[in-house]
């Protein structure tokens, strides 16, 4: 690919990209969020038409007009936002617009449940080809979105964060098979905001800076901080800061043996006021569930919650919210944002009560000034403050939905996946921010699948398995390895 | 596989015993409602719904909605009077341009849907009111008669094989529905559907022509709308240029209580079948009890939100 | 070619609806009226027979042309068009009623009187059945002025001069489709209905399948209101016992003519009421197999 | 903050041209058309349509539709009248009376809506169907007559400050547009309408009870149904008890040319009330020159359709 540019209102997303990939090479694409990585992979697929700019394959330049052209030429994508029909099975999502048929004419489902089963059985995992994607939780709805761009058994195959929702074991079993894939010839682009992930697979690696350009750099031959830099184009240090809570501090959120369904079993723990409580665990442990039955996202079968030692009811988000609870969910799209309202809106629609003047009529002018300040604070990259949130990229995104939050000034935080999609800088931002939270005295738990991340800003960490507590650890004993021991206690 | 059969039979069933209960309790309060000729009737009364319902299903899958298919299928029975009458088509290729007008209109919905991106309610609310207009000003607001085919009428009221009061609009209903089976279930246009209603853009980005299948979707709802006008028209014996509009709410009722739901990805061929049953036996048993015209509007009101509930209970207990 | 008397003239001839034959049928007398004259007519009523709103819109906004000589008004409700009507008068404009009228301040009123008809279809179905029997109902509507009185015509003349029992009463909106399925199952729930009394086509000719569909014809009786291709060839088979035609062609014609006349001065026949409105009565009459064809009948039957 | 004021301007600049285009070629076509009195006659002819798409703005926002608008017009006036004439009410407790049981029959709708989560459609075509029904059960099918309050005529048509011509019913249409104008833009219930439709499930987890607001939404738009209702019924001196099916459509068509859009999420006051201009001076326009009523369907259908799909081309020029 090269001099590709591509213009969004408002944003210049690309401008002069080139992109070499060879065969038989895992190539990593990283950069800061909205540096414009999802959209270089997008013009190669055919989702957007490029302003500018040529692509070549194998030596000839092409021109690639939609998803179906770009999939015949042999290129394929998983996006970094899963892509799937909730309603039909995994199988026959995988192989949409290629269904076999008989007679041409009638769908032969026995024949995808079979092929996808065998494709199942290539990425290790358990899947039923013939349940609803639906109702598949979003690691394997995204093995299944893995499965789905392997079955096309394509030249180039693009991986927008892959990573982002899959544990340690899986991605494992997700590189195996992409150094299969590499044996055979073909060509990769991982895109990853995890770099330590980048020396485990890549061959090479192309940085993006602002819908720039900036390197092309073999694996071999870099460190992390020098990718971090080329990304950042400066230095970044992600540091442990050591932070203790104060003796006295007092329990504000404690919550007792909650259940819900299989998936929540007498969870309970509590958190102090400038505590940061990592819960750890594999995908499918049962803490975004957790997580939603405290906050009243969904009824839950029996427990108990206090609030600075107060018993309190909650049956509803609202309720929640309304003692002090914030929850930042894991998928900002479904769960966070409004995505055809503007970035100000976005900021202030948890607590738009305060910004009534004579008790009934919103002031457009304070409400504004809020999400200036949010906007500067967490350095959200947005051309205005009326930008629609959809049009913000994944991470400035993110940012958007902390600035909700903030702006309510929760005094207890749960924080599901914070910096999920998230790229390093902002990661750094972020974890400075809990850590500035903490010491302003709020109670956080954060629920996050990244082991570096729980060690990195934990005060303490409780570990769950199939929708229990199995264990938790503090100070000295926060170890990677501790952790897993716990994560992996399954009932005999 | 078991999964997903398990769930739509017990749909099935629920409805199913709901039009039983339906059923049994008119002919409770009413003998004769049992009978042989009422059931007939019943029947009789449920094709042309029956028929819009089962195109609609199609179009709700995809979470579009189309308003146009009441007065969709006069105007293409009224088309299919007027060349028959008026421009001496004979009556097989009479038949068969009404089935290619209705196709056009679905097809120029659909036009307006996926390509122009209008929202299906006024697209359809827009084609609903040109074919209403149309039908008007072509047949000169009057009916349009088929006499001149003796057999016209026998298409739907002929005995089938000699059976007493066994119609052919039962057996073409049938062969409707069997049509409609298929294509949901057996094909890449009912897989599509379905795709586009799960998640239009997945669907999109998985290299399917979403554009071009919608039209088709549409396309299909127009030509069961003909093939009800085509059945209406027969009944009458003749095109009446002034039916139609209101017809869309019944039959779209018929596929919300079938269990095809709104927001697109799910919907069932039996369900909508059974559907419109259901609202077949409460007219017809409301009227035969000489309950009074208003008051059936009311009962009906309350069955569609209470069918209609109930069947989201039945789902939310399936989710828990 | 005569000078015509009204050349330019304006008139504004407002029906309930305009989606019906009969109203088609209303519009070519009117027509035929307005060529005679030289006036202009428009013929345009609301899509609905209920949108009284939009009847007084469709009034007001022809009250604006700078040529009007006459107002000709079926109403669908007459308090709704009083005001605007008032005003007309006033300019000393004539006001014209046709069909279900416009209530007292019209000059002059050219309908059927429709409770009258609903009475001449009562005589006809009490000879019919010899003066005992039960008959049902498919009405047409519940709400339109004309349909009600059909109805209230025939049930008042049979419960005052038979022992008839009405045994059901059900509106079909004037759908034949659904005419014909109220007509099976009032007939399947009350087998010994002996005759059916339809208000108008719709309901006339879907009653009508609807007796063919369970082979009831013949058993049952019906009996109808206005006319069409298919009424005509029920009636002239005889497996429609009969019904009732107004004369809408000759109403269209009349109301038109009578607003000419007013204008110029000419006099009008008919007989004056208690409001001072002239009535000009344009008749009903049964029809069946026996008298359809006959000079004063077959022009009042249209298709 | 120049952004969205810049784009919600051009769009009204935009329908306002259009409106004004329109204007301009049916008075040429037709002098009279643009006399004092027929502009008069459009504005009091926009002002029921125009309330009533005021009410289902909010509706279509959270990405719902209200079809029981017209009916519930009709009921609460009925049930106005019948509390006048038939159980002694004064007239104004009477009035207030009409708004209640617009407010129950909204709010009903939203609890179906909101509590038990039936698809917008189908609660509110449910709800049409019973406030059809029950509008002529409890008016006996006859005419409410208000004749025993001799103002009340004067509600919508006195002369306003004595201008002749310019009718009350303006001021309360006035009113009725400032009410919504302030409620949709600066109040919580207009951002919560907003949130609701642009992503539910984000606004719920933002602490927002939204089963509350969006059954508050469905209530508003019960009230401007009986808002409608009162001029009406004043209008006509009567409440006409067989009115209101078909009603809606019109005033959603009002909503959507607009630029509301059905998807949910946007919207625009001034916007709707500019499209129910749109559709009275077509209609009066197409009258007035002699359009057949068959044909103004068919022009008002295509009309419709390509005002909308106006707005989305230049929406789209917009992201472009
Ligand atoms: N459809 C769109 N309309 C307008 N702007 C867009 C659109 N998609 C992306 N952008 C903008 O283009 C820029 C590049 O976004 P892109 O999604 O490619 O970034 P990215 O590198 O993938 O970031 P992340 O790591 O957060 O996913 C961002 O500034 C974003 O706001
Ligand atoms: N909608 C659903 N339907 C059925 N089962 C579900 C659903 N959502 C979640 N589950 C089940 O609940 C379990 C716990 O999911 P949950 O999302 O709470 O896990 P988690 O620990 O937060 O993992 P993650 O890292 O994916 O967020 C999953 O294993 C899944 O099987
Ligand atoms: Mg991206
Ligand atoms: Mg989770």
């Amino acid at each position: 690919m090269e001099n590709i540019s591509k213009e969004f209102p408002g944003v210049k997303a690309l401008s002069d990209v080139r992109f070499q990939l060879n065969a038989g090479e895992v190539h990593a694409l990283v950069g800061e969020n909205g540096a414009g990585k999802s959209t270089l992979m997008k013009v190669l697929t055919g989702v957007y038409a490029k302003d500018a700019g040529s692509i070549f394959l194998r030596g000839e330049p092409v021109e690639i007009g939609s998803v179906r052209q770009s999939q015949q030429l042999g290129i394929v994508m998983i996006h970094q936002e899963l892509n799937l029909m909730n309603h039909l099975t995994a199988a026959q999502n995988i192989f949409i617009g290629r269904e076999a048929r008989r007679a041409g004419l009638f769908l032969h489902d026995q024949e995808l449940n079979r092929r996808a089963r065998e494709l199942f059985g290539r990425l290790n995992v358990d899947i039923d080809p013939t349940v609803r994607v639906g109702s598949l939780t979003v690691a394997k709805q995204q093995m299944v979105e893995i499965a789905k761009a392997l079955s096309y058994d394509s030249d180039v195959l693009i991986m927008d964060e892959p990573t982002a929702a899959l544990t340690d074991n899986e991605i494992n079993d997700l590189f195996r098979v992409i150094r299969m894939l590499r044996a055979e010839g073909k060509g990769i682009i991982h895109i990853s905001h995890r770099l330590e992930e980048l020396k485990q697979i890549s061959d090479r690696i192309t940085v993006m800076r602002d819908g720039g350009y900036v390197a092309t750099v073999n694996t071999h031959e870099v460190d992390t901080g020098e990718i971090i830099s080329m990304m950042v184009g400066r230095e970044i240090f992600i540091t442990r800061t050591e932070r203790e809570v104060p003796a006295d501090a007092k329990v504000a959120l404690e919550v007792r043996n909650i259940r819900r369904g299989r998936m929540v079993k007498d969870v309970s723990f509590s958190v102090r006021q400038g505590e940061i409580l990592g819960i750890a665990g594999l995908v499918g442990a049962g803490r975004t569930e957790t997580a939603r039955a405290i906050f009243g996202a969904d009824r839950k079968a029996g427990g108990e919650i206090f609030v600075n030692g107060k018993k309190v009811s909650i049956n509803a988000p609202s309720d929640a919210v309304k003692h002090g609870i914030a929850y930042l969910s894991e998928d900002r799209k479904r769960y966070g944002l409004m995505l055809g309202l503007s970035v100000q809106t976005n900021a202030s629609i948890a607590t738009m009560r305060r910004f009534l003047t004579g008790g009934f009529f919103l002031s457009d002018r304070r409400e504004g000034a809020n999400a200036r300040k949010m906007v500067g604070e967490l350095s959200i990259k947005t051309p205005t403050l009326r930008q629609r949130a959809r049009f913000l990229s994944g991470g400035n995104q993110q940012k958007l939905v902390l600035a909700k939050w903030l702006t309510r000034n929760c005094d207890i935080l749960i924080f599901d996946e914070p910096t999920r999609g998230i790229d390093v800088g902002a990661k750094n931002e972020i974890y400075k921010l809990l850590d500035r939270l903490a010491a302003a005295g709020k109670a956080i738990v954060m629920i996050s699948s990244e082991l570096p991340e729980i060690i990195r800003v934990s005060n303490r960490v409780v570990v769950m398995c199939e929708g229990r507590i199995t264990g938790e650890v503090t100070g000295d004993r926060i170890d990677q390895e501790t952790i897993m021991r716990y994560a992996t206690m399954r009932e005999a | 596989m078991t999964k997903t059969n398990n769930r739509s039979a017990t749909q099935l069933l629920i409805i199913v015993s709901v039009l039983i209960v339906m059923f049994a309790f008119f002919a409770l309060m009413k003998p004769g409602f049992a009978s042989y000729i009422n059931v007939m009737t019943i029947a009789l009364s449920t094709c042309v719904n029956g028929l819009l319902a089962l195109g609609v299903t199609f179009v709700i899958t995809t979470a579009g909605i189309d308003l146009s298919i009441g007065t969709t299928m006069t105007f293409s029975c009224v088309m299919s009077g007027i060349a028959f009458t008026s421009w001496g088509f004979p009556i097989g290729l009479a038949i068969a341009f009404g089935f290619l007008v209705g196709a056009a209109c679905g097809g120029t919905s659909g036009f307006a849907v996926a390509k122009m991106k209008l929202p299906p309610f006024i697209a359809t609310l827009a084609m609903q009111m040109m074919t209403k207009g149309l039908s008007l000003v072509v047949s000169g607001i009057k009916p349009v008669y088929f006499t001149a085919a003796p057999n016209y009428q026998k298409i739907a009221l002929g005995g089938f094989l000699g059976i007493d009061g066994f119609y052919n609009a039962f057996v073409l209903f049938i062969l409707g529905i069997a049509i409609a089976y298929v294509l949901y279930s057996r094909t890449l246009l009912g897989r599509y559907t379905q795709a586009i209603g799960s998640n239009e853009e997945s669907a999109r980005l998985s290299g399917i022509n979403t554009t071009r299948w919608k039209m088709l979707v549409y396309m299909v709802s127009g030509l069961f709308s003909a093939f009800a006008g085509l059945i209406m028209s027969s009944r009458l014996g003749s095109a009446q240029p002034q039916l139609g509009a209101g017809y869309e709410s019944e039959a779209i009722a018929a596929a919300v209580i079938g269990g095809t739901s709104m927001s697109g990805g799910e919907g069932s061929i039996p369900g909508t079948v059974i559907g419109a049953f259901i609202i077949s036996v409460l007219t017809n048993g409301l009227r035969s009890m000489a309950v009074t015209t208003e008051w059936q509007t009311v009962v009906t009101g309350m069955v569609l939100a209470g069918a209609v509930y109930f069947d989201l209970l039945r789902k939310r207990g399936r989710a828990n | 070619a005569t000078a015509k008397p009204l050349e330019g003239g304006f008139i504004p001839v407002i029906p309930l609806g305009v989606a019906h034959q009969f109203w088609q049928a209303v519009k070519m007398g009117a027509e035929q009226a307005a060529e005679e004259y030289g006036v202009t007519i428009v013929f345009d009523g609301p899509q609905e027979e209920t949108m009284v709103d939009k009847q007084v819109d469709i009034l007001r906004a022809n009250l604006t042309n700078e040529n009007l000589i006459a107002v000709c008004m079926a109403a669908i409700d007459e308090q709704s068009v009083l005001t605007d009507l008032t005003a007309v008068k006033e300019k000393g404009m004539p006001v014209v009623g046709f069909d279900a009228g416009c209530g007292a301040i019209a000059d002059a009123h050219c309908s059927t009187s429709n409770y009258a008809a609903g009475e001449l279809a009562a005589q006809n179905a009490i000879r019919l059945l010899n003066g005992e029997g039960k008959i049902a109902i498919v009405g047409h509507s519940q709400t339109v002025v004309d349909a009600v009185a059909r109805v209230k015509g025939f049930v008042d003349y049979i419960q005052a001069n038979s022992k008839i029992e009405i045994v059901d009463t059900q509106y079909g909106d004037g759908d034949h489709l659904k005419s014909a399925d109220i007509a099976k199952s009032m007939l399947i729930a009350n087998p010994d209905i002996d005759l059916i009394y339809a208000s108008n086509e719709g309901a006339c000719v879907g009653a009508y399948n609807g007796l063919k569909e369970i082979n009831m014809i013949g058993k049952v009786m019906l009996i109808g209101f206005d006319s069409s291709a298919a009424m005509k060839a029920g009636v002239r088979n005889g497996e429609i016992a009969g019904a009732i035609t107004q004369d809408p062609v000759g109403m269209g014609y009349k109301a038109v003519a009578t607003a000419c006349k007013l204008v110029l001065g000419e006099p009008v026949e008919g007989e004056v009421n208690e409001n001072g409105t002239i009535v000009v009565d344009t008749g009903c009459y049964w029809y069946d197999a026996t008298n359809m064809d006959e000079a004063h009948i077959a022009p009042l039957l249209y298709d």
